[in-house]
């Protein structure tokens, strides 16, 4: 096959586009999802499509590497590739272009590596792939590239498979398995949004060097301005299957021209200036003081392993204080203790002056009426089966037998408190949008009049804009009922946001805790600099 | 591991004692006794007195219990006694029997996963949208098949009218073809109904798209990377399809008049010949369990994910 | 010519076609070799020759065994076998034999007078040890004598005339003292049977195939037997096929040679398609309902008369079976020993039922059944597997009892259950009569209560039984037995019908004769007295 | 610990990506006919004599086993009664026994698993020990047994049925029940001071019984055809009985000479067996 595709570096590359897609629609099952989607990007470029979930940026990626699931298809437009309309070519030809000239680094790397495949066979299976025979030359490229990727001994990376490796550690795989080739054009779709913070950082670093090293061009598909805004040249924002607003991505942040871009904006916690003024509301009552907890998880071998070790914080009543950590530093572990989920295996924890560890039966129900937790996934925390009415009122039912007219009271004054319109009592969890049901799971922990909230990554499945309504619901709760909570979170910007004092943690300790102000400014321990240092949107702030 | 196969060992001898105490309690409750079956239905003329004579020779007798702990010494010495209905051990019983129906349900079990894996590569790969339509309905309408009636059926059409093969040839070979046909559908159908689901969710899976990214084409996507993580899973029912070819057994060896555990197992309950459906519960029970422990051992040798150490750091 | 004592004949498709073969078989030589393959429908259970009654036993220790005295089918004479000749003293006390000399057991003992002696004296006194229950056909035996190694005595207690065609039956064939020295329980296993017969046993495999070869030093069969020396045939293959439609398919399609038990509605199959048809007459109890008058439902006379006219035999037979299945006109056979017709007293007469019921209380009720003191006229009765369409034979008589209100509900019910509910006369008051053994006595083995006991006297196996005994019945049955005028005899048997008819303990319903399908090249199947098939003198002509 | 977006991102593009199957349109033929199908053989069970005016049980002797015609649709049996009256009455029994065989096995099953998944600990090892048992005696066995011990009947053989498959629905309710006890919304019921039994059943019985009530449906057909198992093994209903499976196992006997007595009632079981799986499978697609 004669194909300028294959010489991505073709001559007279500078002067037309690496990419270029005019009025593409895509339909599922013959329903448009995307309307007249037209961008371009020249080679080496980094492009961000930025937008929230159900905007179409995804579908529209596939669109470009011929990858749209078997239901979809494109109805109108055109994609192409140097200057090739590659969008109605057979399934044979696309295939000899992916991988080499266009490639991808997918969303979820636990889930985008093959379990029952050794490492070193994914890799080469690129370069066995595009016509490489020789056993050991792919070899000594694989650990090349591996090493390239940054992976650490890559002869043992070569034999493991997919679960013995890290959540980051797989994505430089799968970065390495996207860049093997040097393709003309990475399609990156939501590659950090998996990963912790830190890791994250490292892994668009690793991208940006790459693609400099190459001159690979990159579509960096995100939800995340604050990651576009760092990383790319020009940004598309999408919304509803539209192109907002497209430009370089200098003017776009400093001058948004279109409403929807400004708030995107605006509700980026990265971003924005910290939106919240926080009165002092310290020094008061003592709402929830941890001594020492020690959590024990028991392994599969019998051992146990510690999550929690040595951790201390006290939390002033009316105030925010924020645990914040990546995935394993015992924070969501923390706040189940203190609910008195679990018993801690050391330590002292006191809410409200009572030890929920020694309470028993009918005084640990009693004690949980004062405290309250909000879950992360608003999709999980609400029976399906029920209405909304029925799950808010429930725990009155629980308690003190109320006059129906009395719980209906109740049930709407919650409801009005989160803002949620009453006619929406009777739906199911099904029918509402992840807003609405985040609200409905605060509306049914709010019904008891606790007086503490601990909010287990309470916003963190939503998208930006939502996040930030349901942030300022919170804030407006604390100031009106007194509410104390306590903030789990792995989004600094966030917490940055909300909370009063923090203490971060790592591997089940505290490194370090203050007010806000103090250890965001003036981070005294190295992981709490790193921390901070990877919040994204920090390079174009400034 | 040699700990959690001890555990595992420990709880499949405990099942084995358990199953073969539930078969004798199903025996005492049942009217009458072998002896009262075969030697007074029997038809023989004979005296009470030598039916009582009969029962003693038998140890048939004895109080229950003592018959219990009797049973469950000789099993435990690898005595399974006398069979009552047909006067042989059932030692030898089980030597006799056992083999064909080894051959009948292995074979059975061969076809029946190169038919689902047919169907289900048809169902998911066919060329047609209408084939992989009709190759979707199939394994529905294979598991809606009475498997006696379906005997009845072949042995009509193939043995009878068309005279392919014999239902009573002198060699095993002949006359297990339309028995391994019979069995192997309705063992098939829920093979094949796993394998397509299965290959339906892997192929969505992300780890495929990216192998498409790399440039795969379908069929090798299909084979190098769907294809196995497919399979896996279906292993897990084995233990089920186990139970389903006994009683497939049992049956088709009743339509067929082959001789076999199956139709030995039938005509104990029928006879109840105590000493014989102990023994096949027994022998029943340890395939079971059998199955589902050597799954469970091998399982990790195929699926990486469950061998043990080596884990890295979260 | 064995042909001729098979009273209804369909050979071929026609008569003449069966003259044919017969004159063909006069004059042909048969061909030695091959292997005959006899589908029979039920395993074997014990091969003690006494418990040869049963069918399949029978029909295996028929090939196995030989007898003293052979009965010749045709004319009924006993003819020299194993014994060449006999006296026979006065009163039937004494019967000597002269044995015919060379003749050995096919584990190569002799079979002398001792052996004789050991066979006869366990048939006919039983042996507790062994459990070998007492022969029915020897009567009154005291003791064996051997005068020399050929010749043997047998003493009795009292006349036992019928003694010298007992010594023909298969329940009389000679085994080694090897078998007889084993315990009744064992001899299901066919290998320890080691008889003097044409064919040995070979092989077995339990419940489904037993596998006979041929003796090749076999030189002593009947004296006057068309066939002398070795049997033809190389052996006999019996395949338990329990599937009435599998030994009809295999026979047609030529996978089998020879089946037992056509059922009537495949027998037009069999003789269209030229096989031949064998319905040897078993000379025996008719196929009958009975009754157990212990059961206080069927102690009324009425109530039994009532029935018997309320079935309609003819209706039965032409519905279900064919014209080898003659109605019965008594409640034995009529080519049977002493058959007297009793047409007369068996009729047809729904009228004549509807006033006998009406007569002895039972008024058909709001329920359409006929009822009495608040007791319903309903019967259970088990089927009885064995017997031809018995399952549907009793639904057809349920229909015409429904007719007058009453009611038959039919049970298939397992073994125990049956076995158990049919001793007792509370749980079946009628009961499908067996005729699965086919014995020189029939009437009294059939109907004595310390033989089968078929209507439940005080006395029998049955111990639930509360009053019921028939004294005068037991009476007439015992004189039949011990009379040794022939003349006599046969007055008594018809004494014995009619008072069973009379009575009304029975319904017969048909003659029951052992229907065989046979391949068109079988030639040479010979049938004993009662419909047992011979094989010594088969051959396969192809 | 958390699993930070692991969730969301699949629920959302599953929203984005419509599924293949889709209650969102019209349902599909197939399962239309399916429907059909199960509301004829219930209508038959319920009210025979609308579709027959021939009886099931008493046949016209001198009208035998004719072949079908315009008289007989689908044939008469050795006694003269007609097939399709037969098959008709006989859905009564069919389907009945099927419904009782899933109703013991389900009730006794959600019981088990119920204990099981919400007691936890040695309760839980206890019983799913029990559970093991079952699975590992032989089914059929298990059933022909329990028919011997009580006695012969329609109702006998479809109870004996149902206890073979009470494990099979033990670990089915048990597994959903441990799910659905770890969700969030079952701890936050907790956490809202709900008290065990309240919660158990208020949220846990539930939301595990959709996908166990989607897997009864699936169940029925099953019960149809180990209920006729039973019967062509000689251990279902007493004659004259019309019970399907008796159907083809009385019929059997005379394929040679009757072929329709075997092959109608077993094209009837096909049919109502397929239909209903396939409504079952689609009840269970919905419940996914």
């Amino acid at each position: 096959m004669t194909n300028a595709l294959l010489e991505p570096r073709a001559v007279g590359a500078e002067t037309r586009p690496l990419l270029r897609i005019s009025g593409l629609e895509v339909a599922y099952d013959g329903v448009p999802v995307t309307h007249d989607v037209g961008f371009e990007m020249a080679p080496g470029e980094v492009v961000a499509l930025v937008g929230e979930s159900g905007s179409g940026k995804t579908t529209t990626a596939q669109a470009v590497i011929g990858l749209l699931p078997p239901n979809g298809e494109i109805t109108r437009g055109e994609i192409r590739l140097n200057g090739e309309e590659v969008s109605r070519w057979s399934p044979r030809r696309f295939d000899s272009i992916r991988g080499s000239v266009v490639s991808l680094i997918p969303q979820d790397p636990g889930a985008s590596l093959n379990p029952v495949l050794t490492i070193g066979a994914q890799v080469s299976e690129v370069f066995r792939l595009h016509g490489r025979r020789d056993r050991a030359g792919i070899r000594a490229e694989v650990l090349a590239l591996l090493e390239r990727v940054g992976l650490s001994q890559p002869e043992l990376r070569f034999r493991q498979y997919p679960h013995e490796l890290s959540g980051g550690m797989k994505q430089r795989v799968l970065i390495a398995m996207a860049l093997a080739l040097k393709p003309a054009l990475v399609i990156a779709d939501e590659p950090t949004s998996a990963l912790d913070v830190t890791v994250q950082k490292r892994i668009l670093d690793l991208i940006d060097e790459l693609r400099a090293e190459n001159g690979t061009a990159v579509l960096l598909v995100t939800h995340d301005l604050a990651v576009a805004a760092d990383r790319a040249d020009r940004i598309v924002v999408m919304r509803g299957g539209r192109i907002q607003e497209q430009g370089p991505a200098r003017e776009l942040l400093a001058a948004p021209k279109e409403a929807y871009t400004r708030r995107l904006l605006a509700d980026a916690p990265s971003l924005s200036a910290p939106a919240l003024a926080r009165p002092g509301r310290l020094g008061g009552e003592t709402a929830i003081e941890v001594r020492g907890l020690v959590q024990n998880f028991p392994t599969d071998r019998g051992g146990s392993f510690r999550a929690v070790s040595n951790v201390s914080f006290s939390v002033a009543r009316g105030s925010t204080h924020a645990l914040v950590g990546e995935s394993g530093s015992g924070k969501t572990t923390t706040a189940r203790a203190v609910v008195g989920l679990r018993r801690p295996d050391g330590g002292k924890i006191l809410v409200n002056g009572q030890d929920p560890a020694a309470l028993r039966g009918e005084e640990l129900r009693q004690f949980r009426r004062r405290i309250q937790l909000v879950y992360q996934n608003p999709f999980a925390s609400l029976d399906p089966r029920q209405s909304l009415r029925a799950a808010v009122e429930e725990p009155l039912l629980n308690f003190e037998p109320l006059a129906k007219a009395e719980r209906e009271r109740r049930v709407h004054e919650v409801f009005a408190r989160v803002q949620l319109a009453p006619e929406l009592l009777e739906r199911r969890p099904a029918a509402l949008s992840g807003g609405q049901r985040q609200r409905a799971a605060i509306a049914r922990a709010l019904v008891l009049k606790p007086s503490i909230l601990v909010l287990d990554e309470a916003v963190s499945a939503l998208d930006v804009t939502v996040q930030a309504q349901i942030l300022r619901l919170l804030d407006e709760l604390q100031r009106d009922l007194g509410l104390t909570y306590l903030f789990v979170s792995h989004d600094l910007a966030v917490v940055r946001a909300i909370s009063d004092t923090v203490s971060v943690l790592q591997g089940g300790e505290i490194r370090e805790s203050g007010p806000v102000a103090q250890v965001f400014e003036a981070p005294q321990t190295e992981y709490a600099r790193q921390l901070i240092a990877a919040i994204p949107g920090r390079l174009r702030r400034g | 591991m040699t700990r959690r196969l001890l555990e595992r060992l420990g709880q499949a001898l405990l099942v084995l004692w358990a199953a073969f105490t539930i078969a004798f309690v199903l025996l005492q409750l049942m009217p009458g006794d072998a002896v009262l079956i075969k030697f007074v239905g029997g038809d023989l003329g004979l005296s009470p007195e030598a039916v009582a004579e009969i029962r003693a020779f038998y140890g048939a007798d004895a109080p229950a219990w003592r018959r219990y702990l009797d049973a469950l010494a000789g099993v435990v010495t690898g005595d399974f006694g006398y069979s009552i209905a047909s006067g042989v051990p059932v030692a030898e019983e089980i030597r006799t029997n056992l083999p064909a129906t080894l051959w009948l349900a292995g074979l059975a079990f061969a076809l029946a996963v190169g038919l689902a894996l047919l169907v289900a590569f048809l169902a998911t790969l066919g060329p047609f949208a209408w084939l992989r339509g009709a190759f979707q309905a199939l394994p529905g309408l294979m598991v809606s098949i009475p498997v006696f009636w379906l005997g009845v059926l072949l042995i009509q059409i193939f043995s009878f009218k068309l005279g392919w093969v014999s239902v009573i040839a002198p060699g095993p070979w002949e006359r297990l073809v339309l028995p391994v046909i019979a069995i192997s559908i309705p063992i098939a159908a829920p093979l094949a109904q796993i394998l397509i689901r299965n290959l339906d969710a892997v192929s969505t899976a992300p780890f495929v798209h990216v192998a498409r990214a790399k440039g795969a084409s379908r069929r090798w996507v299909m084979l190098r990377h769907v294809l196995r993580n497919a399979l896996l899973p279906a292993l897990t029912i084995a233990g089920v399809l186990f139970g389903e070819l006994l009683a497939g057994a049992v049956v088709t060896e009743t339509v067929f008049g082959l001789n076999g555990i199956g139709r030995l197992a039938e005509q104990a309950v029928r006879a109840q010949d105590a000493a014989v459906l102990q023994a096949v519960v027994l022998i029943a029970a340890f395939g079971f369990v059998a199955i589902n422990l050597i799954v469970d051992l091998l399982y990790p040798l195929f699926d990486p994910r469950l061998r043990r150490g080596g884990r890295a750091p979260a | 010519m064995t042909l001729n004592l098979t009273r209804r004949i369909f050979a071929a498709a026609s008569l003449s076609a069966a003259l044919l073969a017969s004159t063909a078989l006069l004059a042909e030589t048969p061909k030695q070799g091959g292997i005959l393959v006899y589908l029979e429908q039920q395993p074997h259970t014990v091969l003690y020759p006494p418990a040869g009654g049963f069918y399949p036993n029978g029909g295996i220790l028929n090939q196995i065994t030989d007898k003293l005295t052979y009965q010749n089918p045709e004319t009924l004479e006993i003819e020299p076998w194993i014994a060449e000749s006999w006296e026979v003293n006065e009163d039937a006390t004494q019967y000597a034999f002269k044995l015919r000399p060379g003749v050995t057991f096919s584990d190569g003992s002799p079979l002398d007078a001792a052996a004789v002696v050991a066979n006869f004296d366990a048939f006919g006194l039983g042996d507790q040890a062994r459990n070998f229950p007492v022969s029915e056909v020897v009567n009154n035996y005291e003791r064996g004598e051997v005068l020399d190694p050929l010749t043997v005595r047998f003493h009795f207690k009292a006349p036992s005339p019928g003694f010298l065609q007992g010594t023909s039956v298969i329940g009389s064939g000679l085994v080694s003292l090897a078998t007889l020295g084993r315990n009744y329980a064992e001899l299901g296993d066919a290998r320890l049977i080691i008889g003097s017969g044409p064919f040995l046993v070979k092989s077995q495999t339990t419940g489904s195939e037993v596998v006979l070869s041929v003796r090749e030093d076999y030189a002593w069969g009947p004296k006057l037997h068309p066939h002398q020396g070795r049997a033809p045939l190389d052996g006999i293959r019996y395949v338990i096929t329990p599937e009435d439609g599998v030994r009809i398919g295999a026979l047609l399609s030529g996978q089998a040679d020879f089946v037992r038990q056509i059922q009537a509605y495949d027998e037009k199959q069999v003789t269209d398609r030229g096989y031949a048809l064998y319905a040897p007459s078993t000379r025996g109890v008719n196929n009958s309902v009975v009754f157990r008058p212990d059961n206080p439902l069927v102690a009324d006379i009425r109530v039994r008369q009532a029935l018997l006219h309320a079935t309609d035999a003819k209706e039965i037979v032409e519905t279900l079976f064919s014209a080898n299945y003659p109605v019965a006109t008594s409640i034995i056979a009529a080519n049977a020993q002493g058959y007297v017709d009793l047409s007369d007293k068996l009729t047809y007469d729904p009228e004549l039922a509807d006033k006998l019921l009406t007569e002895a209380g039972w008024i058909v009720g709001a329920s359409g059944l006929r009822e009495k003191d608040g007791a319903v006229l309903e019967f259970t009765a088990y089927e009885s597997p064995p017997q031809p369409q018995n399952r549907a034979t009793l639904q057809l008589v349920a229909q015409q009892w429904g007719r007058l209100g009453v009611k038959l509900n039919v049970l298939a019910g397992d073994s125990g259950s049956r076995t158990q509910d049919n001793l007792d006369p509370e749980k079946t008051p009628v009961s499908p009569a067996m005729v699965g053994r086919a014995d020189p006595d029939v009437i009294k083995s059939q109907y004595h209560p310390t033989n089968r006991n078929v209507l439940l006297q005080l006395g029998g196996v049955a111990e639930k039984v509360k009053s019921f005994r028939d004294d005068r019945l037991n009476g007439l049955l015992e004189a039949v037995a011990a009379e040794t005028d022939p003349a006599k005899r046969l007055a008594l048997t018809a004494e014995v019908q009619n008072y069973v008819i009379d009575q009304a303990y029975a319904i017969p319903i048909f003659e029951e004769p052992q229907v065989f399908g046979g391949a068109p090249y079988l030639k040479g199947v010979g049938f004993e007295a009662v419909g047992r098939p011979s094989f010594y003198g088969a051959w396969l002509d192809r | 610990m958390t699993d930070i977006l692991r969730s969301f991102p699949s629920a959302a593009s599953a929203r984005l990506a419509p599924p293949r199957f889709g209650w969102s349109r019209r349902p599909p033929l197939g399962l239309l006919l399916a429907w059909a199908v199960l509301l004829v053989a219930a209508a038959w069970a319920v009210a025979p004599e609308i579709f027959t005016s021939q009886s099931g049980v008493v046949g016209i002797p001198s009208e035998k086993l004719q072949a079908p015609s315009a008289a007989h649709w689908l044939g008469t049996d050795e006694l003269g009664r007609d097939l399709l009256a037969r098959i008709i009455h006989g859905a009564r029994y069919s389907l009945s026994g099927a419904f009782l065989a899933v109703g013991v096995g389900l009730v006794f099953g959600a019981a088990i698993g119920l204990t099981a998944g919400s007691v936890g600990g040695r309760v839980e090892a206890i019983l799913m020990r029990i559970v093991d048992v079952m699975l590992a005696i032989p089914s059929l066995l298990l059933a022909l047994s329990l028919i011997i011990i009580l006695g012969f009947g329609h109702a006998q053989a479809a109870i004996a049925v149902g206890v073979t498959s009470i494990a099979s629905f033990a670990r089915l309710v048990r597994s959903e029940v441990v799910t659905v006890r770890r969700s969030d919304y079952v701890e936050a019921a907790f956490g809202s001071g709900g008290r065990f039994l309240q919660v158990i059943w208020r949220h846990v019985l539930p939301n595990s019984l959709t996908t166990v009530l989607a897997y009864a449906a699936l169940q029925l057909g099953w019960a149809i055809l180990q209920i006729s198992t039973l019967g062509f093994l000689g251990y279902g209903a007493p004659p004259p009985t019309p019970e399907w499976g008796l159907l083809i196992a009385e019929g059997r006997k005379y394929m040679m000479a009757a072929w329709w007595l075997t092959a109608f009632p077993g094209l009837v079981v096909i049919l109502v067996v397929l239909a209903a799986n396939r409504v079952g499978r689609a009840a269970e697609r919905a419940t996914r």
